[in-house]
């Protein structure tokens, strides 16, 4: 069972958090939605880094202060490298 | 020609002490090219190779595993085997393989030992009643055989089930796939192995893909640890690891990978004949020939490729197995572990072409990959055989994310398995 | 009491004053407070315990510990009974009832035992190679070999006893309580960490339970382990378990563990059985000790073989000995003390064999002293006896091991010890996927390094530092680390210390122990006991080319019984190392999985039994629903009123009943379950913008408005209406399945993707009880109980909402209807709900006011056309396929799933469309569910076009009604089609998806 | 003038007061027991000085900002549950005229309140094993050196979710669940309770 910091509540256990896949995919604005093509529009909807190594992601911690959150984790050892905000760019890490 | 398999050749060998039996597959060292490179010695890439030799002829073929043949998902499954899928494209392709199994240890000479014991899927709610009948009815009119079952029946066919009206979620119905059933997973991925061998196929274990030569979109082979193996074409079936070659690749994909845990308990005499599923409590159970109860539930919700879970999972799981079953609270736990599933949106499969000329792609099997092994290898070797999706395999193109036809089967699965 | 012919007059760890009865195969014995029920069956001379998996062949105890792979038992009767369970790890207690298994029809005469006789027709895999003729005959071979397999038998009947779960948390958790655990508790302990001190035995020693002359700190060891134990149990931060095996060692420290409460009183004993201990730790101490390796010799699993090392604890800690004549084979020191230890219990060792060539270490000398013959260069070679070791034949080696020359030796005995070496207990380790490396010194796999977030060290043996001292020593510092690393640094009192040891030889590796036959052409030299893999199986897997470590795993089942391999791992994979000719660490390690000994599924239950499943949610008025006998139907968690039969009547009559009322005067219904979010700020109508499919911009304080929510893949998800309390602030409804999706989906959506937004998403689900009064009277119903407003057509519109006094009760009412009907949605605080529907039923009363549940509720929306997400949508259906292009911003610019709706398949105009479905026989209900064909065939296959989503009677349109999604349905107005369903086929005519003449659009 | 009525508590139809006045308080390890109508505003806000003041104002309270915290002054109790999301507590009746002066307080923020006094249900234990019990069904490390007086959190126990106030050393623990799961919270600690000398306490 992970062990997961929020940044607000501090360590707690995985089940009081929920999932939300891959960080950092930004919603094209209007302007891009009515001139991207479908394919386009499937790689925002579908598609997915899916990496075996640091996977950049969010989280919610759902059981406690319903905050959302990025956290970069080893997708192999389960190593959570890094907890940070929403909104802050993916960090610079050296790939383990 | 590979020695047959026989009772007669057993009583043979056995009396020379089994000193004749021979390799089942060769290891042979790569050749500079190929007409078709296979990456992935699972039972969905050896299932191709043999289908590519058998039905199309093409033998100068090689199957890169980068462990052990079977040793992702093909050997860590729970070995269940059926068809009853809610959508046409699907239950026509999950059909096709079912149909297959049913002659597949006489293809083969290889005791797969399909056991069509029946396979039962819980409703406890009225929610769970419509969707049920939704699905034996479309199921029926596919001309697959389902059936629904009263809790009278189901009492019946499994005795030690609480079909008590008072359970927190009583047993309201059930529906019945009676050629549904469980097969041995590895003998499907080494009888695979062993006719693809005997028609020239290479199996390479320990050989492990690092990168492919593509040049000007066009698939020319691939690097390995072994050195580069040319591939007039090349066919990824790697499960869990879709979205690491696509990277290698230069795509990405609607794929995520997800540890599922299964586990078995210790052996005991037979107590459960049937395989029995339950969606709505998130168990499904059956009792291998060797005595073990074999269960599964869902998938953990994060990515990862780590083979293992979190133990809530697991706790919840047996929390409903022991509901279901009240006589099981004294077995044991035996063997717990994770496998990496890759999950697609709409929880099919990808079976096609990939941006990548010549490259073919299938994955996104998810939780439910074993039942296919003998129909996905079998639709893909045609893809690759012909460069055109086989009909099966049509409806399952990477372009339904574009278009938005997708087979959504969330519904229809409902649990992982 | 019969006598116990192989029980020590003195000494060991059992209390001989206290006599404890038991029974094995339904033959009572005797035993002690203290013995296992391996040790009380050797201390009555009982050697045959059991019959092998596969070839049924006669076993015997092998191991003291929880490696034990031959004797396993069905403990208890009834519904009670437990199979496969070890005996050394059974405690004795008064009327402990055992019984052998995998035998009929009894341990001594098993007809099973023909396997053993055929055996060299059934090697690894020939099922594999068989039982494939005829094409179906798997169905019939499989029946036999199921009964054949299996071990022992389940009960059929519901598990008596309960089970426990809980947290805990600690600074240092140390799992194994011998003498490196125990120091390793104790230093960090002292130091003022918070401690948990895990350990499977009954009592804490580990090892040195087993020792007879050892002493530490000047004592002897049991002295020192008896105030130790005391010095822990005075800690008030360190908590000792015993009784408690750690089984998994998971994600960042964290520690399952099992504790048996009272399998060691039996079925007498009160309070749970079991309890599952969640431990998290900051720091882990693996102390978890090494496994003897018994050596592969053939026919070693004759009853009377067994371990080394498990032969010394019998003595020194049960006072029980194996039997009366012993032969020990061995390739390293430490069997020689067992020897020294026998003999000082008066055991005849009849002779050591030692496959070394002139041992000279300490113990072989001191064993010389006593008198007992060493052979050494040489191997046991035959064993004679198949119920009981009666002999065996001892040759010498050749140089290079593989041979044997010279005659044999005949040595009369009844038992064989061996010794092939010791392997650490690496299991947690590895669990935590952390690498095993290969120690060429001592023969043996030795934790790697650790993985990055898993905080532990492995000391003492299980690190392979077999000696006493470094045990003390490695737990001492390790304990002392740890707890200085999170604070702790006053570490009182040194590492405890024993007397020096001697050095020991080295052990000389002999895999294979051979004798004057090959391999597998004579007597069988088991790898794996309990699934009966032999070293000739091992040879089989290699030249059919099953060699990397799974494949031969899978391929022979070798490691794959109720012990995992514990004492057979190393052996096979070191027999197909010699067989590829490469290292053992070429050939692999197998992968530790959890558990590291079976654990019950009871106690992974936990008491989350029957209600306990799932929490059933209630909304306030559940006991006013369930005292007039409603059936309660699940949506979600929550239980709600289905119906409210009458006596005398059946589910279809009280429906009609409710349905008619309603449409006739006033039904009243609990809708409590509702979702409801308040929403503020001064970009909450932006935000709904974005949600919904519709525009919000407009809508004035005080009215509501109805709203599709669609995924960004444009499926609907969920609907509901909104109302807007003032220019900032809005109430929104949703599902009352989809209420926590749709929360979080707002959170989601503000947090991550809008967070400069202004505005505020908080449930008020619970802060509000909901009755929904619907039909021609009940503006009448309400006027009787509100006076404070004006609830006039004319004051009070359709679509708005107003704050009045219902009964006395502060309410706020909402004018909105899902049955078509005149309808008002008061709501009021849940600790008057039970007040105020009391109050509108006495209201109601003249109107015979009628409770109705969400039966009727779904008919009474049916009839009118109003969709239920979740039943006329599966998560594939748009706004648009529902019909509701309506309700589409075409003027909004953007919204959540607009931009799939332009996608190919999403706007094409033959999609799936919500439509009705009117059977040409009024009187057909259709089953939900059933599938829609144009053209009906004598048999499947047919093509479907669609299926029926809700279907019901309808008392007011006095026919039956459906609604479907079929494909271009929409314009398939007034055509038939038909529905094959349960051997019948119904014809149905396409219809607009409402059902009563005056029906207005959903929601006007 | 509503309460003329019966008002009712959700766990009410238990019988607990008079369950109470049966119950045997002298020795028992936990004393468990229904803190009935309590009244509880949700207050939203950027926890900045402004709306700190507001709140103060208003309640007298010093806002906890630190995350799991509580403060207290007079009748207010205030806790925290996320970044801009707090609770003030205090004894039913009140919430009326808090919720009427918070909204007055904030007037010019971006600021929310919202009387959640009916959602929940409040379950009180105490006693020497009211850890012991909660660590049954609670991940959260509740050792003193962890989690004293003046900490809350929201968090689950067993398959609710709660927000737990620890009010004082005793350990004393108000537990805060949504009222449809007051049901099964409160028979779950008496099915674990069977292991315990339990006490219903009267409030």
């Amino acid at each position: 069972m992970l062990l997961i910091s929020c940044p607000h509540c501090g360590p707690r256990d995985e089940h009081e958090f929920a999932y939300g896949h891959e960080a950092h995919i930004a919603r094209p604005t209007l302007e891009q939605q009515n001139t991207m093509t479908d394919a386009e529009w499937a790689d925002y909807l579908f598609m997915r880094k899916n990496p075996k190594g640091v996977h950049f992601e969010r989280w919610v911690h759902a059981r406690g202060c319903r905050q959302w959150f990025n956290v970069a984790r080893h997708t192999v050892t389960h190593e959570i490298i890094k907890v940070y905000p929403m909104g802050e760019p993916a960090p610079k890490l050296e790939q383990k | 020609m590979k020695q047959n398999y026989s009772i007669f050749s057993l009583v043979r060998n056995a009396l020379s002490y089994h000193q004749g039996w021979q390799e089942a597959w060769r290891s042979p060292a790569p050749k500079p090219e190929y007409d078709v490179i296979i990456i992935g010695g699972g039972g969905h890439g050896l299932a191709t190779a043999y289908y590519l030799a058998k039905e199309h002829g093409i033998t100068n073929v090689a199957v890169l595993e980068k462990g052990w043949i079977g040793g992702g998902n093909t050997g860590r499954n729970t070995t269940i085997v059926r068809s009853n899928y809610l959508w046409d494209e699907s239950a026509h392709l999950y059909e096709h393989s079912l149909k297959l199994f049913e002659g597949l240890t006489q293809d083969l000479n290889y005791n797969v030992m399909f056991s069509q014991r029946g396979l039962m899927n819980l409703a406890h709610t009225q929610h769970d009643m419509q969707a049920l009948r939704r699905r034996v009815y479309a199921i029926q009119l596919n001309g697959i055989d389902s059936e629904i079952l009263t809790p009278e029946q189901i009492k019946e066919m499994v005795p030690i089930l609480d079909c008590s009206a008072s359970a927190r979620y009583p047993i309201m119905g059930a529906s019945l796939q009676r050629r549904g059933g469980v097969a041995r997973h590895d003998a499907v991925a080494w009888g695979f192995a062993r006719k693809a061998d005997e028609r020239g196929v290479d199996i390479l274990q320990n050989t492990e893909v690092t990168g492919f030569k593509i040049v000007n979109g066009v698939v020319k082979g691939v690097e390995t640890n072994r050195g580069f193996i040319g591939g007039k074409k090349v066919g990824i079936v790697v499960a869990g690891h879709s979205g690491v070659m696509a990277g290698l690749a230069g795509f990405r994909l609607p794929v995520e990978s997800h540890p599922l845990q299964a586990l078995v308990s210790e052996p005991i005499k037979p107590i459960l004949n049937t395989v029995v599923m339950s969606p709505q409590v998130h168990v499904y159970v059956s009792q291998s020939d060797k005595g073990e109860l074999v269960l599964g539930a869902g998938i953990d919700a994060y990515t990862s490729y780590a083979q293992v879970g979190s133990p809530f999972i697991i706790e919840n799981q047996l929390n409903a197995l022991t509901d279901l079953f009240p006589c099981f609270g004294r077995l044991r736990m035996l063997r717990q572990w994770g496998g990496i599933v890759d999950t697609c949106p709409d929880a099919s499969p990808i079976i096609g072409k990939t941006p990548v000329e010549n490259l073919f792609l299938n994955c996104g099997w998810g939780t439910g990959g074993f039942k296919a092994t003998p129909g996905s290898g079998n639709v893909f070797a045609h893809t690759i055989a012909t460069g055109e999706p086989h009909k099966l395999a049509q409806p399952f193109a990477l372009e339904r994310f574009t278009t938005g036809y997708l087979i959504d089967e969330h519904g229809a699965a409902g649990v992982a398995h | 009491m019969s006598a116990q012919k192989n029980r020590v007059a003195t000494g060991s760890r059992i209390d001989r004053s206290k006599p404890v009865r038991f029974t094995f195969d339904g033959k009572t014995y005797y035993g002690y407070q203290g013995d296992s029920l391996a040790s009380a069956l050797l201390a009555n001379g009982v050697t045959l315990v059991g019959r092998s998996f596969k070839y049924h062949r006669p076993r015997g105890i092998i191991s003291a510990g929880a490696e034990e792979p031959n004797a396993l038992m069905e403990v208890g009767t009834g519904a009670r009974r437990e199979p496969n369970t070890r005996a050394p790890q059974i405690e004795l207690y008064d009327g402990l009832v055992t019984a052998s298994q995998n035998r009929w029809p009894s341990l001594d005469f098993d007809l099973g035992a023909v396997n053993s006789a055929v055996s060299r027709f059934l090697p690894s895999g020939f099922y594999y190679k068989t039982f494939k003729w005829p094409k179906d005959g798997w169905m019939f071979y499989e029946k036999f070999i199921r009964r054949m397999a299996g071990l022992g038998t389940g009960s059929t009947e519901t598990d008596p006893d309960r089970y426990d779960k809980l947290y805990a948390h600690c600074d240092v958790m140390v799992v194994g309580a011998g003498p490196a655990g125990l120091a390793a508790a104790l230093s960090a302990g002292r130091a003022g960490a918070r401690v948990v001190l895990v350990d499977e035995q009954s009592e804490l020693g580990g090892s040195l339970l087993s020792e007879r002359d050892r002493t530490i700190d000047g004592k002897p060891a049991a002295e020192w382990v008896a105030a130790a134990s005391a010095e822990l149990g005075n800690m008030p931060e360190v908590r000792v378990l015993t009784r408690t095996t750690a089984f998994a060692y998971l994600d960042a420290n964290m520690l399952s563990c099992v504790e048996r409460l009272t399998d060691h009183i039996g079925p007498t004993a009160s309070g749970p059985r079991q309890r599952l201990w969640r431990v998290r730790a900051k720091e882990v101490i693996l102390a978890t000790g090494s496994i003897e390796r018994p050596l592969v010799y053939s026919d070693n699993d004759r009853p009377g073989c067994m371990l080394a090392s498990a032969a010394r604890t019998y003595v020194n800690r049960y006072g029980a000995t194996p039997g009366q004549r012993v032969v020990i084979m061995t390739n390293n020191d430490t069997a020689y003390q067992t020897a020294l230890d026998l003999t000082a219990a008066g055991v005849s060792v009849a002779a050591i064999v030692d496959l070394r060539v002139n041992p000279t270490g300490a113990l072989p000398q001191a064993a010389r002293a006593k008198g007992i013959e060493i052979i050494e260069n040489s191997a046991i070679t035959h064993v004679k006896g198949t119920k009981q070791v009666r002999e065996v034949d001892v040759q010498t080696l050749t140089s290079d091991g593989k041979g044997v020359t010279g005659s044999a030796r005949h040595l009369y005995c009844d038992t064989v010890l061996s010794s092939g070496g010791w392997q650490p207990t690496v299991h947690l380790h590895s669990q935590t996927r952390a690498k095993v490396l290969w120690d060429d010194g001592i023969q043996a796999f030795v934790p790697g390094p650790i993985m990055p977030g898993q905080n532990n060290r492995s000391v003492g043996s299980a690190r392979g530092a077999f000696g006493l001292n470094e045990a003390l020593n490695e737990g001492h510092n390790a304990g002392a680390e740890a707890a200085a690393k999170f604070g702790f640094s006053n570490v009182t009192g040194n590492a405890p210390s024993a007397e020096t040891e001697p050095d020991a030889q080295p052990l000389r590796s002999l895999w294979i122990i051979p004798s004057n036959v090959p391999v597998g052409q004579g007597g069988k030299h088991f790898v794996d006991y309990q699934n009966d893999v032999t070293a000739a199986d091992v040879m089989l897997a290699h030249r059919e080319g099953y060699v990397s470590v799974e494949h031969l795993k899978r391929y022979t089942t070798m490691g794959m019984a109720t012990d995992q391999g514990k004492t057979s791992n190393v052996n096979a994979l070191a027999i197909m190392a010699g067989l590829k000719n490469v290292s053992i660490p070429e050939v692999g390690t197998t992968t530790f999985r959890p558990p590291y000994t079976p654990v019950t599924f009871g106690v992974f239950a936990g008491s989350d039994k029957g209600d306990f499943l799932d929490p059933i949610r209630k909304t306030p008025i559940h006991q006013w629903h369930a005292e007039h006998g409603a059936p309660f139907e699940c949506v979600g968690q929550w239980h709600r009123a289905w119906y409210y039969p009458k006596a005398g009547e059946d589910m279809h009559a009280a429906v009609n009943r409710e349905v008619k009322a309603t449409r006739d005067s006033v039904g009243i219904v609990d809708a409590s379950t509702l979702g409801k979010i308040d929403i503020q700020g001064p970009d909450a109508a932006w935000f709904l913008n974005m949600v919904y499919t519709n525009a919000w911009t407009k809508l004035e304080p005080g009215k509501c408005r109805y709203g599709f929510m669609c995924g960004e893949d444009g499926m609907v998800f969920d609907d509901g209406v909104t109302s807007r309390i003032s220019e900032n602030h809005f109430h929104m409804t949703t599902t009352t399945g989809g209420a926590p999706r749709v929360m979080s989906w707002l959170e989601e959506w503000h947090q991550c993707e809008w967070p400069d937004k202004k505005v505020y998403f908080t449930s008020v689900t619970e802060q509000w009880a909901v009755f929904a009064l619907n039909g021609p009277n009940s503006r009448k119903v309400l006027e009787k109980v509100v006076s404070d407003i004006d609830l006039s057509e004319e004051a009070f519109p359709f679509m708005t909402w107003r704050d009045c006094t219902v009964a006395g009760v502060k309410a706020r009412i909402y004018r909105i209807s899902f049955t078509g009907e005149l309808s008002y949605e008061v709501n009021i605080p849940p600790s008057y709900a039970l007040h105020v529907w009391r109050a509108l039923m006495t209201a109601g009363e003249e109107f015979s006011i009628t409770p109705y549940g969400t039966e009727a509720l779904h008919v009474l929306r049916a009839e009118k056309g109003f969709v239920i997400v979740g039943q006329e949508t599966d998560g594939t259906m748009t706004p648009q396929d529902l019909g509701f292009e309506w309700i589409i911003g075409k003027a909004k610019p953007d919204f959540i799933g607009r931009r799939s709706h332009l996608r190919s398949d999403t706007k094409r105009p033959d999609r799936k469309h919500l439509v009705g479905l009117l059977t040409e026989n009024p009187n057909d209900v259709l089953a939900e569910g059933a599938q829609v064909v144009e053209h009906v065939k004598d048999k499947p296959p047919m093509t479907m076009i669609g299926h029926v989503t809700s279907s019901y009677w309808s008392p007011n349109a006095n026919r039956s009604i459906a609604m479907a999604v079929i494909k271009n349905g929409r314009n398939r107005m007034g055509q038939t089609v038909y529905l094959p369903y349960d051997g019948k086929v119904i014809a149905a005519k396409i219809s607009k998806p409402t059902f009563l003449e005056d029906g207005a659009p959903a929601n006007g | 003038m509503a309460e003329a009525y019966t008002r009712r508590s959700p766990l009410q139809h238990f019988g607990l007061t008079a369950a109470a006045a049966k119950s045997n308080a002298a020795g028992a390890e936990v004393l468990i027991g229904e803190s009935a109508h309590r009244a509880i505003v949700n207050i939203r806000g950027d926890g900045g000085e402004a709306f700190k003041a507001a709140v103060r104002s208003v309640t007298g309270v010093d806002l906890p900002v630190k995350p799991n915290t509580t403060a207290q002054a007079g009748a207010f109790r205030i806790l925290w549950l996320g970044p801009t999301e707090w609770w003030v507590v205090t004894t039913s009746g009140a919430e009326e005229k808090l919720v009427a002066d918070l909204r007055q307080a904030f007037i010019g923020q971006h600021a929310a309140v919202i009387d959640v006094s009916e959602s929940r249900a409040v379950i009180t234990l105490s006693g020497t094993k009211a850890r012991d019990m909660l660590a049954r069904g609670c991940s959260l490390d509740l050792h003193p050196r962890v989690f004293g007086p003046g900490q809350c959190a929201q968090t689950g126990l067993t398959k609710a979710n709660i927000m737990l106030d620890q009010t004082d050393a005793a350990p004393s623990f108000d537990i805060y669940v949504l009222k449809s799961f007051a049901d099964y919270l409160w028979q779950w600690f008496w099915l674990i309770g069977r292991d315990y000398k339990l006490a219903i306490k009267a409030h």
